[in-house]
């Protein structure tokens, strides 16, 4: 048992979600998932992006770093490669993710940078008062798309698989029993751990609500073998359903550890200025 | 004919044939052997197939500038003669020409030596591969260029290719000196001299010496994307940072670079990130960040020609006022400026000083042309330089942390993730001293000033610029950057000349040093301020503090060369008329 | 009692609960009896529970500002009370209160009106839902407002939604009247005259008319990303920018929103994209290659609290460095301000204009204060504005097309993809005439020129300032964008207390414009410079021109507030003692 | 058949790239596609990124963009969205197309924009002497790894299926003779099309030679049904062979038509001064 509970990661800034906003179950579900690893708060830090998600770090008593749009992931890579003794785990929204962010979410994934990233996923732009995200529906209509978006969503989930995250998952703000365990399962998992929640927006998506999220979803089923890479992939693409658990869960090579590695095995021996002295003496 | 020993040496030819490593040789064994060295080249724009250029000063005296003139062109082909001859001193210029290649036409007044270094290196040696050697071997028969320091970095360069090699290489040195010695009647003035210098020297580019400096001032980690020229710096420590025990990653973009960059410094990390003007002007917003949240950082931007994709191959010096406006709104950052190869060395070790003392980005201006080249400067005596580390939050768990305490000096104690009773979340959006978003004005009056205040503080603790000549001049000369080594040597020659002038070599850029370039300009009338750029962005800071006082002369150039001494020298002549 | 006939009303209440349609509303109506209308509203940072605050200035007189008071102060909750009954103007200042609600402390002086506007609503009108227009109904009786003119917006805006709801809420209007002129002793000087003004106006924040302008100025292509206060633009257009036949696309990011534009403008459609702060900052480098390429695009840049994420609902100008010098490198650009709502209008249809005629990016400066808010201006007289198009190349197959000619204005013909014989590749590298890479000193020289001889000409051309105010002042205050509209306020208040003063505000504010303002500046000795900045950013460029003949004093406010008329009127009696 | 040749769309411009590169081949490729469709110059735009692949445009004799490194695709969705009469094809590296351009082209894919984008895979970076780019394999020596690149490599033609792109496909600039055809049928296909050629950059890349190309790749084969879109994306990313071959070929909603499209239906009826007459109107 761990000697910290929900309690220990909670901060006393006031949560300044909308009432119903899907984003407070995934919260306390993350001080939960906390408290179950038993992370020294000292040595956690999560990081974000900008949204209404995004101001999650605000609500943790961790380290934080509320940060820019579409930047926690490089953000967190840099902290993380320099840093190995740390938690880190990144949080935002669809947009943040997708949208302005879904470069460095490729090559995050790509890496397989050792840390956990968790996408409040509402279908829309939360903060800047409703937008098409990229997983907005055809058709949706927002303040900009007044006659609806014509784009297809982007099926993030699949995206991860192809492009070589080592866990992926998605899971739905409504399963307030399920997000906890799955949040612990890619905690622990080596490389990086991404889940997809389904996270309504109360305020500005009227579409993706609650209980439209339950009927388009069902579980991937127990007998899905998530060590096998086919399988999720096809599982990630099925085109009329949206499976919710653990698609991928494999030990792939860490670039963060590896580049660690390369530094530990090439580090000359003596103090810094030892170290320093020779490698200048090696120019003249 | 009086014997000149400050001599530039320049060889062309197509690239691949070894026109730089042959420059490399002669520069680092020059060095060793005590004398002054300063050296310039050219990559072609294209990548293969492109002429390649690299030219190399050598003096007893102190070196600042590349010099005026070619002394002696030495043009392996016909395409390399096209395009330098016209470089070459008219007085007493030598053109030497591998005779195998082809024959250029006589010219009144100037110096030809036609050497067969193809057949010499082919035939004599036996190895097509050592005319590079043989060349070197020519010039040292001609100019006496140090052999013997040559020979020992022969042996110490090809040892690890094996004794046959190294036997090749002595014998093609010698064979091309022989027959200069032999062959050549001697019509020029040249000779070097015995270097004087006694002191060991590094022979590096301004890249490399940006790299060292990181690595000196405790940086352990890079984040980088590749881009002409500063991607040299990436090289550098790629190889040398995982020795120090720093980690170093290409990442996606420059955006993710300098977030990378943000990221270890949060951490507790020092962190470099180098590159050009492009990537600068992408990283602008990330910047900010790194201001508002008070995380150091440290940029190196090495300018080229712009704007947009511009001229990436050539020097320039107009990326100030991205530097010091790019990002919006206003917060506040230190932009500060290297010379020269040494420069590049020390000024890094400042940069991360001034990042780590003042909690904010420092962003290091160097260029295309003195991050490319290579000079010697004497190996750093490591225990006379300072580090300086962030001032800590002395954590005790239950206290309560004000990161951003409104201090005197305006810089608050940080902690870093693991301290106990440190926790705190990094923001960009205006926040409490206790890092919590807040946006009414009186907490906004307080944060403003307290983050401007760390610049006043700083100019307090900083001596700013390097004056030189004579202090009661009338006429200044204010140079930054790479274009301070032209005037350097163009004071000297006009003070030789009986001119009163004055430098003004300012190291910090941001923010503007106005003290001290106000005592500087106590007396002066009018100051000429030549840049390397269309606009004259320095310039426009002198006048906004100064026009009231003083003349200001902007003096433009945008070709993507560098300065040359007697273009300052004519400038002056001309503003003092 | 003398009746004051230039009232502010401020309502304020939980968001969400129909305040900012209650402000709409008495605005368009008094807009439509005649009347000059001048809004200010903010929204709450947070989602929701936060607190909406609308104000409304009324006169019969032009107005420029907002006013340094509130005259009468609608506030619905305790809340909304204890936030801004601050603002309320001592003398005479009136307060309105939901008697059912909360009952606030009755203080000396004040002059209090409880209303049970819940009840009123829910039991006299039959549907809570009312409330606001019973609130309008309120104001009507108490300081007449326009009841005939309220009367019709609300049969018009209703009439869709059916006939009973359009009767409720005109039983509404009558109950909150009704109850006003019979139950409330009327204490306060305050009444509104009849409106004079006779032109028809339209009623719209400046981001609506920057939307408006663009689509007069034939804007066929919008590439945005969502960011506060910006989006009100890309609404605006996603609605109204197809029925004029243009298309719009949301991107991926603000670096994608400027590049889609770039392409349509290499297209030979004109294009724009609206954003804050933080875009402008992702968007520099794409803004160089715009220069570059002399690829035309309007980028309207609606200013909020920075740096980073800074104050992201508050006001700020403090984006002009980032304007002007963000991009690395140095590329032609223009850079002018919006100050009014009608301005945000006009400008925009000159920034289109601008960048058509001299190829180049055009940098539209707004702010958050001016775009969020409402102003009337008269319908604008479409056959009076002027629109220009791209000086085109008169294509001819076979004909060797020059794109970048070295022409006298620096404006070089331009072909649009489809024009026959006019193929040529847009480059960000250096280029001859022709378009084809060159890195050489000569080309580069005159490519340089070309670009920036531009400006010079757009300079020749172009009106740059408005000068108001005496013309033989010694002190002159300068102001940009919105803070010019406090200050037309305070001049006026300054002269008819017999003070000399004169108004310069640019519109231009790069290139700068030295002569139009030099020849302003003629005669004065100090020039006062307001800015909602911490630097002094535009006094910065002023200063480097002009500080050796006039005084330049710097008052910059940087708490996310708009100046005030006062302020200005105070800091005159500063400086002119 | 067209009254176009290959020499019709031959600029006079020096070819810059080293004998032997294999973008010379795909050069070559592109004219005779460029004939064969019978696309008139005048009506064809070659946008481009940067990078020595993306030198390309300069040697059209057609309308050209030599744009920003990584921007090519937006570019290029700004230019065809605005002008939907032109035929736009974008070329780049892999370094341009999957690095800094990655977010770009994940979102040219989703938004299925009508465009041929053909990527110039060398694995490395070109023009900037030899780098890893995001397909480089892992180990890859390189002078910013000289010990090694770390991370795994990108499989773009997966993430380009994943992500939604409706016709991908992958060819080799060995194969002079399937390159034409390839690229015409992705010319005439509705929507975004996308081929990744595997092209040798025989300066600085000393292991994805033509040679090597050869010993890794197969013929995706005749059997292939690019109509069916989950066999499209198992073969992508099959483990232990590069498939070449057009993957996927399916005609779904563009998104720059559809937006145009709306514009269509949504366009008032009259002049502009008449139109905008009462559009401003509207708001008095
Ligand atoms: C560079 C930049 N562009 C745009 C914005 C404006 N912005 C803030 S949050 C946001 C999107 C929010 O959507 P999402 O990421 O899905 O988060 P949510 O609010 O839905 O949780 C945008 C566009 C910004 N802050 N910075
Ligand atoms: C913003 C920016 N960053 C970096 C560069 C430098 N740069 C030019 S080309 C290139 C990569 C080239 O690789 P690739 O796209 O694979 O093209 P290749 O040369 O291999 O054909 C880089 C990093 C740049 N021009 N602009
Ligand atoms: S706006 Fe939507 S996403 Fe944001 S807090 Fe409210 S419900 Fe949640
Ligand atoms: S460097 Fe490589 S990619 Fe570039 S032109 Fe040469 S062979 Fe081709
Ligand atoms: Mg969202
Ligand atoms: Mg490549």
């Amino acid at each position: 048992m761990s000697e910290y509970t929900m309690k220990s990661y909670k901060s006393e800034t006031k949560v300044t979600w909308c009432p119903g906003c899907g984003d407070f179950g995934i919260l306390n579900a993350l001080y939960q998932a906390f408290a179950e690893m038993g992370w020294d708060p000292n040595n956690t830090v999560v990081v974000s992006g900008i949204g209404c998600s995004s101001r999650a770090p605000y609500f943790f008593d961790t380290y934080g770093m509320h940060t820019l749009h579409g930047r926690a992931l490089p953000i967190a890579t840099g902290l993380k490669l320099a840093r190995q003794d740390l938690n880190v785990v990144v949080l935002g929204g669809d947009g943040d993710a997708y949208s302005i962010g879904g470069g460095h979410f490729l090559h995050a994934c790509r890496k397989n940078i050792n840390l956990t990233y968790i996408v409040m996923d509402n279908n829309i732009y939360g903060l800047t008062k409703g937008q098409a995200s990229p997983t907005s529906d055809t058709g949706f209509e927002t303040n900009t798309t007044p006659y609806g978006t014509v784009e297809k969503p982007l099926n993030p989930v699949g995206m991860a698989l192809s492009v070589g995250a080592s866990f992926v998952g998605r899971t739905f703000a409504g399963k307030i029993k399920e997000m906890k365990p799955m949040f612990v399962e890619a905690f622990k998992h080596k490389g990086f751990s991404y889940i997809d929640v389904l996270s309504p927006c109360v305020t500005f998506n009227k579409e993706n609500t609650f209980k439209f999220y339950k009927s388009v979803s069902e579980p991937i089923g127990e007998d899905h073998d998530c060590k096998d890479y086919m399988k999720a992939l096809v599982a990630a693409h099925e085109p009329d359903c949206m499976k919710l658990g653990v698609f991928l869960n494999q030990d792939l090579p860490v670039t963060d550890e590896g580049i660690a590695g390369q530094t530990k095995s090439l580090a000359m021996v003596g103090n810094d200025a030892e170290i320093t002295k020779s490698i200048i003496e090696s120019y003249s | 004919m009086a014997k000149k020993s400050d001599l530039v040496i320049r060889v062309s030819g197509e690239s691949g044939e070894g026109v730089i490593s042959t420059g490399d040789l002669i520069t680092l064994s020059s060095s060793r052997a005590g004398l002054e060295v300063y050296t310039f080249s050219t990559f072609p724009a294209e990548i293969k197939g492109g002429n390649a250029m690299f030219e190399v000063r050598l003096s007893r005296d102190k070196l600042f500038a590349q010099g005026d003139k070619v002394d002696v062109f030495l043009a392996f082909n016909q395409e390399a003669y096209d395009m330098y001859i016209k470089d070459l001193n008219p007085e007493n210029g030598v053109l030497i020409y591998d005779s195998d290649a082809y024959t250029p036409p006589t010219v009144e007044g100037r110096i030809d030596y036609a050497i067969p270094l193809t057949s010499l290196a082919k035939e004599e040696v036996g190895a097509l591969i050592t005319k590079n050697i043989v060349t070197i071997g020519c010039l040292v028969g001609l100019f006496d260029l140090p052999y013997d320091s040559i020979k020992d970095l022969i042996i110490e360069k090809f040892t690890r290719k094996g004794e046959k090699v190294v036997e090749n290489n002595l014998k093609a040195l010698d064979i091309g000196r022989q027959y200069c010695s032999e062959k050549i009647k001697k019509q020029d003035p040249y000779s070097i001299d015995e270097g004087s210098k006694t002191e060991k020297c590094i022979v590096v580019t301004g890249c490399d010496a940006i790299g060292m400096g990181a690595i000196v001032a405790g940086c352990k980690a890079y984040y980088g994307y590749p881009i002409t020229p500063a991607t040299d710096v990436f090289k550098f420590l790629a190889k040398e940072l995982p020795k120090a025990g720093g980690v170093i990653m290409q990442m996606e973009d420059e955006i993710a670079a300098l977030a990378g960059c943000v990221g270890a410094s949060y951490g507790g990390v020092k962190t470099l990130t180098a590159t050009s003007g492009p990537g600068v002007s992408l990283m602008n917003e990330v910047l900010g960040y790194s201001s508002m949240a008070e995380l150091p950082i440290v940029l190196v931007d090495v300018m080229r020609g712009g704007p947009s994709t511009g001229l990436p191959t050539k020097t320039e010096q107009s990326d100030l006022n991205c530097a010091i406006h790019g990002s919006h709104g206003e917060g506040p950052k230190i932009v500060i400026s290297a010379a020269t190869v040494d420069e590049c060395f020390y000024h890094t070790i400042d940069a991360f000083n001034y990042a780590e003392e003042y909690q904010l980005p420092v962003i290091l201006l160097t260029d295309g042309f003195t991050g490319g080249r290579k000079e010697a400067f004497p190996i750093p005596d490591l225990e006379k330089i300072k580090i300086v580390d962030r001032l800590r939050y002395q954590n005790v768990e239950d206290e309560d942390y004000h990161r951003y305490e409104d201090t005197e000096s305006g810089i608050s104690p940080i902690s870093f993730p693991g301290d106990k009773g440190g926790r705190y979340t990094a923001t960009g959006l205006e926040h409490t001293v206790k890092a919590k978003p807040a946006y009414d004005p009186d907490n906004r009056y307080v944060m403003m000033n307290k983050r401007f205040r760390k610049l006043q503080t700083f100019l307090k603790n900083v001596e700013c610029c390097k004056v030189s000549g004579d202090k009661d001049a009338q006429i200044a000369i204010l140079a930054w950057g790479s274009t301070a080594g032209a005037c350097y040597e163009a004071i000297e020659r006009l003070q030789n000349d009986g001119k009163k002038v004055k430098l003004i070599v300012p190291k910090i850029l941001y923010p503007f040093p106005e003290e001290e370039i106000g005592k500087a300009l106590e007396g002066v009338t009018k100051v000429v301020i030549p840049e390397l750029n269309f606009t004259g962005q320095f310039a426009q800071l002198v006048k906004a503090a100064f026009s009231n006082k003083v003349e200001v002369v902007q003096y433009n150039e945008y070709l993507g060369l560098p300065f040359k001494p007697h273009q300052i020298v004519d400038k002056f002549m001309e503003v003092s008329q």
